[in-house]
């Protein structure tokens, strides 16, 4: 029993929960660990007793006398009882931490989350218009979700706040925690992944697919709006080097299945000290893309992919996802399900993000795909990103 | 029911049972274990129509309101279902009279079961030609299922592009997402068709009963088959019994 | 514990095997020996298919970059779940080893209605085939818990599907009703409730849970088929219906199935128990009422399922708080058989490790069920690889090793032959190591935060995914060690004495194998069923 | 149990046709009752009420429960009491659900789907024909 041993080698250093990093989680792995040790003296002590009995009373020879024993009343008794104590004790402790868990603070920060096939997005309905594709939150500040869901259900997990509940599309469901540190998973990390998606969704060099960074598009968000602050308030405690600026990273999970794409339907919290989180709020708010890549189409429309989700469903590598690659789309030639064809030019690519189920490509889901997703790009700039998405698309040769 | 005291075996005892006391008291207890599960999987039903109306209250008074289920139709198919309750009810009494050994006497009452069968099944009949009437009036006019419910007088929003349907349209085309008649009538179908389709077994069995009387079969200690169906009948009547107020009468 | 044992010699020629022949002689038998054994046929051959789903899903999980597409992946999970379910684990020990075993302990000629159990082995074969042509009709990839909308809206042959369990449930209920009717209306003459062998208190306690919530499942299964036809909005929110509704109507079913799984189990362990440690089972009644007790407040626990489903909080606590209280009932089981085991005379014989290696791989699914039952913990452990460790430990282990001890048991009453002790003791302890080897580091994954029904995952969950797949092919592998060593106590198996381990429940007391009519003549229940011989009634210290 | 040839139990006719003519009775009191149009719930609870009285006398001589033996009446009323807990837990969800967690309600998520859209005016309701039936 090697495993066991293992087992317990995990409990000590810590490892065998992920970290805890929100101030509920210390009261739920009390709990984990109060039941745990119970189960780990309850299991020692009953195959102790089967395995010392089977070994002891071991048949010697074919008929050889047995107690004569139908049962022992005190002792039925005992073991009815006594575990009852032990039991209601668990149930106790996990109400208690249950109820901190489910009424959230008055003055939260309230954020909405908003699930649909396979990928998360988050809207600060009190800070302003625009949309995360990461929770991006204020350290150790109350925040409360909203969540809700598109298509069907799904399920909000962050096992370093020991946090879950469902996310349903015909109400709204809530839960809430507040970070207590910032901590950053470094590469070797023994239980981590300082990677926040699969290994074949590697981030290319300079990316601003916001699906695979580790926060890196918040650490400059932030930089840039604080050499914005600092001209007229140099006192700005704030860096203007997005490698300086600390931030907390955890893994968002879907844990109820949803789908194709269920494992691939993760996303960062991205935890900020307060004064970077209001710098980021800012750039959020008057976060101008054509000023950011002034000059620089193609990154504006690899930009609009991410902020709309298409990199969600179409890799640029080449990788089959939900929906067809974009390597290699520019020009080429396309099957349709209803076996007619076409080339995959300017209109046809317009075409399918206005109306995704006009020409579906064979071999892929119809309805995959979600309708006016170019509003995503903003009021006024729908024409100018489709566009921009196009001159992506023609850089993935 | 210990084999000691050995005595006839009656052509209608299965091998496997000692006495036909045993026999009967067993297919009896199976009958009631079978209506046991026909109970519970009726109480699904039954949780969906709590649970919709828990929802959508205000949907049944306003069923009721616009009259749309035809209350008279529902109360003769209740006073026509209890009747061929009472009918098998009275075959029941009638099997258990024929005399065990063949006689004039025993020829009268099961010709009476006989009679009292068929004029059950015919009960039955004429609950779904009522019903056929009510269902097609509710075609015609359009209350239907779900996707399928399309009533000019009442309509619900269909959003196209997804498929949804978000609510009653009132007037001025405000939509009440508060007010669902699709899904009623969802339930009424679901629940009148479960319990019409019972009744049409019914009536199967029903008559087989008849003809095997008619080759002369049951007496008062072989008579649980009729019995059994008996049972079942009486069950059919009494989800009707809480069906039909549920559905034509309450608020 | 019988009067006709004499009778078994002068029959030994013809038994219920070779009494008729020809393939129409078995298909369409009433014979509740030869259905059990044409169930137990089925059932394994169906778990030989979902075993091999499972294989393929744990060789997409060897490595965190994935081999199959996700619909592919997707669908292998759910026929490995669906099949598993409803077509293996849930008539695995009644209706297999419970048809053959049930009447003969009883001291009865038959089940009460022998055409019925027949029709329902046939109902159990159409449900099946349901599921079979779903298969062939490209699968079907909604988790085998069928959660609305998705089941509502996925483009896989779900309807095929929901047809096949909603077939397979009333199998089920039927073999239920019929088996209750046997237990009350023909044991033998002098056994009373009390003298009851525990395996049928079991099958009692199973049968009423089959008849009180397959039920339940039935008409969900009929309403999730009209919401996909008709759209009758009453699961799909899209059209106005609740999610968490479609919940409660699938787990009221389907928490007391599990208990449906394991309860024959128990019934299993308690005779394996008691005839190889030669002693009375440690307080008979504790055990046959805790049967009782488990089944009925199995029911009040489903809620169990649902604490992040957005059910209502407060009932969420509710359920958590009734959970525990069927926590004390198992406990008692477990305690009992411990103590069964003291001061006996203890056979290492192959039945006996399976039902060690139960005894184990049942306190680890009991236990890792508590932080489940918690509502704080449940929180972080939810859908994670956690809860698929513990029903694996409860629902498939449990099960499993009890029905291979069982069929073990039963082997010689059976098919006449005996078995290799020596090659059957070795596969045993392999099959016991590589099944902890698969599912404990699943427990680890899970408590680290892995979610199920993932078929790609983070790298930091390669290693415990990885041991874990290793176990299940070792698994695999030992499983068909074990159906090498029936076929070949089929083919090279020495004849099998009357009563090879020196049973007192009446099924040994007729021929081996049994009699068309399984008795000569009817007979008596003069003892219980564990008072054995070896037991020395003059020792000081007795009952109570 | 009782000797093999023993004569069924025969329930006479008269209460046979007393229990026809009670539950004729009660189904002419539960119409008559649904037209004084009662508010909503007391108007369920006085036909669950009347009906579970009809279900008693169907079950109780129709079914003859009362001359039945004791596990078959044990095993209907514990399909009562199975079929009470489905309804009273799930029933508990519904009414609880959105008592703790603020902004669970029901119908926000739904009103919020339907801001704003004003359904085409082919599609609003048409005026009532005279009654339907």
């Amino acid at each position: 029993m090697i495993l066991f041993h293992w087992m317990f080698d995990a409990v000590a250093d810590e490892g065998y929960l992920p970290k805890a990093a929100s101030t509920l989680a210390s009261g739920v792995d009390d709990t984990f660990m109060f039941i745990w040790w119970c189960c780990v003296v309850f299991f020692i002590a009953l195959m102790g007793a089967m395995f010392y009995f089977v070994v002891a009373y071991k048949q010697k020879d074919e008929n050889e006398k047995t107690l004569d024993l139908k049962g022992h009343h005190t002792l039925e008794l005992v073991w009815s009882i006594f575990p009852s104590f032990l039991l209601i004790a668990m149930f106790v402790m996990g109400f208690q931490q249950y109820v901190r868990s489910t009424i959230p603070p008055a003055e939260a920060l309230q954020v909405s989350v908003i699930g649909k096939k396979w990928d998360w997005t988050f809207a600060y309905p009190t800070l302003g218009t625009f949309t995360s594709r990461d929770l991006v939150v204020p350290n150790q500040e109350p925040v409360r979700l909203e969540m809700i869901s598109q298509d069907v259900l799904h399920s909000f997990f962050v096992p370093d706040f020991r946090m879950k509940k469902d996310v349903l599309p015909n109400r709204y469901t809530t839960q809430w925690f507040e970070t207590t540190e910032m901590y950053e998973p470094q590469e070797g990390d023994k239980f981590y992944s300082y990677k926040f998606s699969f290994p074949d969704a590697e981030p290319k060099e300079g990316s601003t697919d916001l699906y695979s960074s580790a926060g890196q598009d918040v650490k400059e968000a932030v930089a840039s709006q604080c050499a914005k602050e600092k001209k007229n308030n140099a006192a700005l405690e704030c860096s203007t080097d997005a490698t300086q600026i600390k931030v907390g990273l955890h893994q968002v999970f879907c844990t109820e299945y949803c789908g194709d794409s269920h494992s691939r339907m993760l996303a960062k919290v991205v935890v900020l000290s307060p004064v970077d989180f209001d710098l980021w709020v800012k750039s959020q708010n008057n976060f101008d893309p054509d000023e950011k890549f002034k000059g620089n189409v193609s990154a504006l429309g690899e930009y609009y992919a991410g902020k709309a989700g298409c990199t969600a469903c179409h890799s640029n590598d080449g990788a089959v996802k939900t929906g067809p690659t974009w390597k290699g789309l520019w020009d080429a030639d396309r099957k349709f399900a209803d076996g007619s064809t076409g080339k995959a030019n300017a209109d046809y690519i317009r075409e399918s993000i206005l109306y995704p189920q006009a020409k579906v490509v064979e071999g892929f889901p119809a309805g995959g795909m979600p309708a006016n997703l170019h509003k995503a790009f903003g009021q006024g700039k729908e024409e100018a990103g489709i566009l921009a998405i196009i001159e992506y698309i023609k850089t993935l040769q | 029911m210990s084999s000691e005291h050995a005595h006839h075996h009656p052509h209608y005892q299965a091998h496997h049972f000692h006495t036909m006391e045993q026999q009967n008291s067993s297919n009896k207890l199976g009958m009631w274990a079978f209506l046991v599960q026909e109970l519970l999987f009726f109480s699904g039903l039954f949780m969906a129509y709590i649970a919709t109306r828990y929802f959508y209250g205000e949907t049944f008074t306003e069923v009721q309101e616009r009259n749309l289920l035809s209350i008279p139709m529902g109360f003769t198919n209740t006073i026509v279902l209890l009747t061929s309750s009472l009918t098998m009810a009275l075959a029941v009494r009638e099997a258990q009279l024929i005399p065990t050994l063949e006689n004039d006497e025993s020829k009268k009452h099961r010709k009476n079961m006989m009679v009292l069968l068929v004029v059950t099944a015919v009960l039955a009949c004429v609950f779904l030609v009522i019903k056929y009437f009510e269902y097609s009036h509710k075609l015609h006019v359009g209350t239907l299922p779900g996707h399928f419910y399309n009533f000019a007088e009442w309509p619900v929003y269909k959003d196209e592009s997804t498929g949804r349907i978000l609510g009653a349209i009132r007037e001025g085309g405000i939509i009440d997402v508060e007010s669902a008649p699709h899904i009623f009538f969802s339930l009424y179908f679901v629940m009148t068709g479960t319990h019409g389709l019972h009744v049409v077994i019914g009536v199967g069995v029903i008559l087989w009963l008849a003809l095997r009387a008619k080759r002369g079969e049951f007496n008062q200690e072989n008579y649980s088959a009729v019995e059994n169906v008996g049972l079942y009948w009486h069950l059919v009547d009494l989800i009707w019994i809480f069906l039909f107020p549920l559905m034509y009468l309450v608020q | 514990m019988s009067s006709a044992s004499s009778s078994a010699e002068h029959s030994a020629g013809t038994n219920y095997l070779n009494a008729k022949k020809g393939i129409a002689s078995w298909l369409l038998t009433v014979d509740h020996k030869r259905i059990g054994i044409m169930y137990m046929i089925t059932i394994l051959s169906f778990f030989l298919i979902g075993g091999l789903f499972a294989m393929l899903v744990r060789y997409e999980l060897l490595d965190a970059a994935p081999t199959l597409t996700a619909k592919n992946y997707n669908k292998a999970f759910t026929l490995h779940g669906a099949i598993m379910v409803f077509l293996v684990l849930v008539p695995a020990i009644p209706a297999s080893i419970g048809n053959f075993v049930l009447p003969l302990m009883l001291g009865a000629k038959d089940v009460a209605f022998p055409k019925l159990n027949l029709l329902s082995f046939h109902i159990y074969i159409l449900g099946s085939l349901f599921l079979v042509y779903t298969l062939a009709a490209g699968g079907v990839d909604t988790g085998w818990t069928f959660y609305t909308p998705y089941s509502a809206n996925t483009d896989t042959s779900v309807i095929s599907a929901l047809a096949g369990a909603f077939i397979l449930g009333f199998s089920s209920i039927l073999t239920g009703l019929n088996f209750i009717a046997t237990i009350h209306k023909m044991r033998a003459p002098g056994m009373t409730w009390r003298k009851l062998p525990l395996f049928l208190w079991a099958i009692y306690a199973t049968s009423l849970i089959q008849i009180l919530a397959t039920p339940v499942i039935a008409v969900t299964l009929v309403l999730l088929m009209v919401e996909r036809g008709l759209g009758i909005g009453i699961f799909d929110p899209a059209l106005g219906g609740d999610p968490v509704l479609f919940q409660h109507f699938f787990w009221f079913y389907s928490h007391p199935v599990v208990y449906v799984m394991i309860l024959p189990a128990f019934g299993v362990i308690s005779e394996t128990i008691t005839i190889n440690s030669r002693k009375h089972i440690f307080g008979y009644m504790a055990i046959a009422a805790s049967s009782v007790a488990i089944a009925a407040v199995g029911f009040i626990v489903w809620g169990h399922h649902m604490f992040l489903s957005g059910q209502s909080e407060a009932l969420g606590a509710i359920f958590s708080f009734i959970t525990f209280g069927v926590a004390v009932p198992t406990a008692i089981k477990v305690c009992s058989w411990i103590a069964t085991l003291y001061k006996g005379s203890i056979r290492w014989n192959t039945v006996m490790i399976y039902t060690i290696a139960f005894l184990w791989i049942f306190s680890i699914g009991g236990l890792t069920g508590l932080p489940l039952a918690t509502l704080a913990t449940d929180v972080h452990l939810h859908d994670t690889y956690f809860v698929v460790a513990h029903f694996h430990y409860t629902m498939m282990g449990g099960v499993l090793f009890a029905l291979i001890a069982a069929i073990h048991h039963w082997w010689p009453k059976m098919t006449g032959k005996m078995f290799n002790e020596t090659a059957g003791r070795i596969f045993a302890i392999f099959a016991f190591i590589s099944y902890n080897l698969t599912f404990i580091p699943q427990f680890i994954a899970g408590t680290r935060g892995m979610p199920r029904r993932y078929h790609e995952y983070l790298p930091q969950f390669q290693d415990m995914q990885f041991l874990s797949s290793i176990g299940a092919f070792a698994f695999g592998i030992s499983l068909f060690c074990v159906l090498g060593l029936w076929i070949h106590s089929l083919l090279k198996g020495e004849k099998a004495p009357q009563n090879p381990w020196g049973g007192l429940t009446l099924e040994w007391a007729t021929a081996t194998p049994p009699i068309e009519h399984n008795f000569e003549e009817q007979p008596i229940c003069t003892s219980g069923p564990y008072d054995f011989p070896e037991i020395d009634v003059k020792e000081p210290m007795a009952a109570k | 149990m009782g000797h093999s040839h023993s004569e069924p139990h025969v329930t006479p006719l008269s209460i046979y046709y007393g229990v026809f003519g009670t539950l004729i009775v009660l189904t002419f009191i539960t119409v008559g009752v649904s037209y004084l149009g009662l508010p909503s719930t007391l108007s369920v609870i006085v036909a669950m009420a009347v009906a579970s009285v009809k279900a008693f006398f169907v079950a109780n001589w129709f079914m003859h429960l009362n001359h039945d033996s004791k596990f078959n009446v044990y095993l209907f009323l514990a399909s009562l009491w199975f079929i009470g807990i489905f309804f009273i837990f799930t029933t508990f969800d519904l009414a609880s659900r959105d008592s703790i967690m603020k902004h669970s309600g029901t119908f926000e998520a739904r009103k919020a789907n339907v801001e704003k859209i004003i359904a085409p005016k082919d599609q609003w309701p048409v005026a009532s024909e005279t009654a339907s039936h």
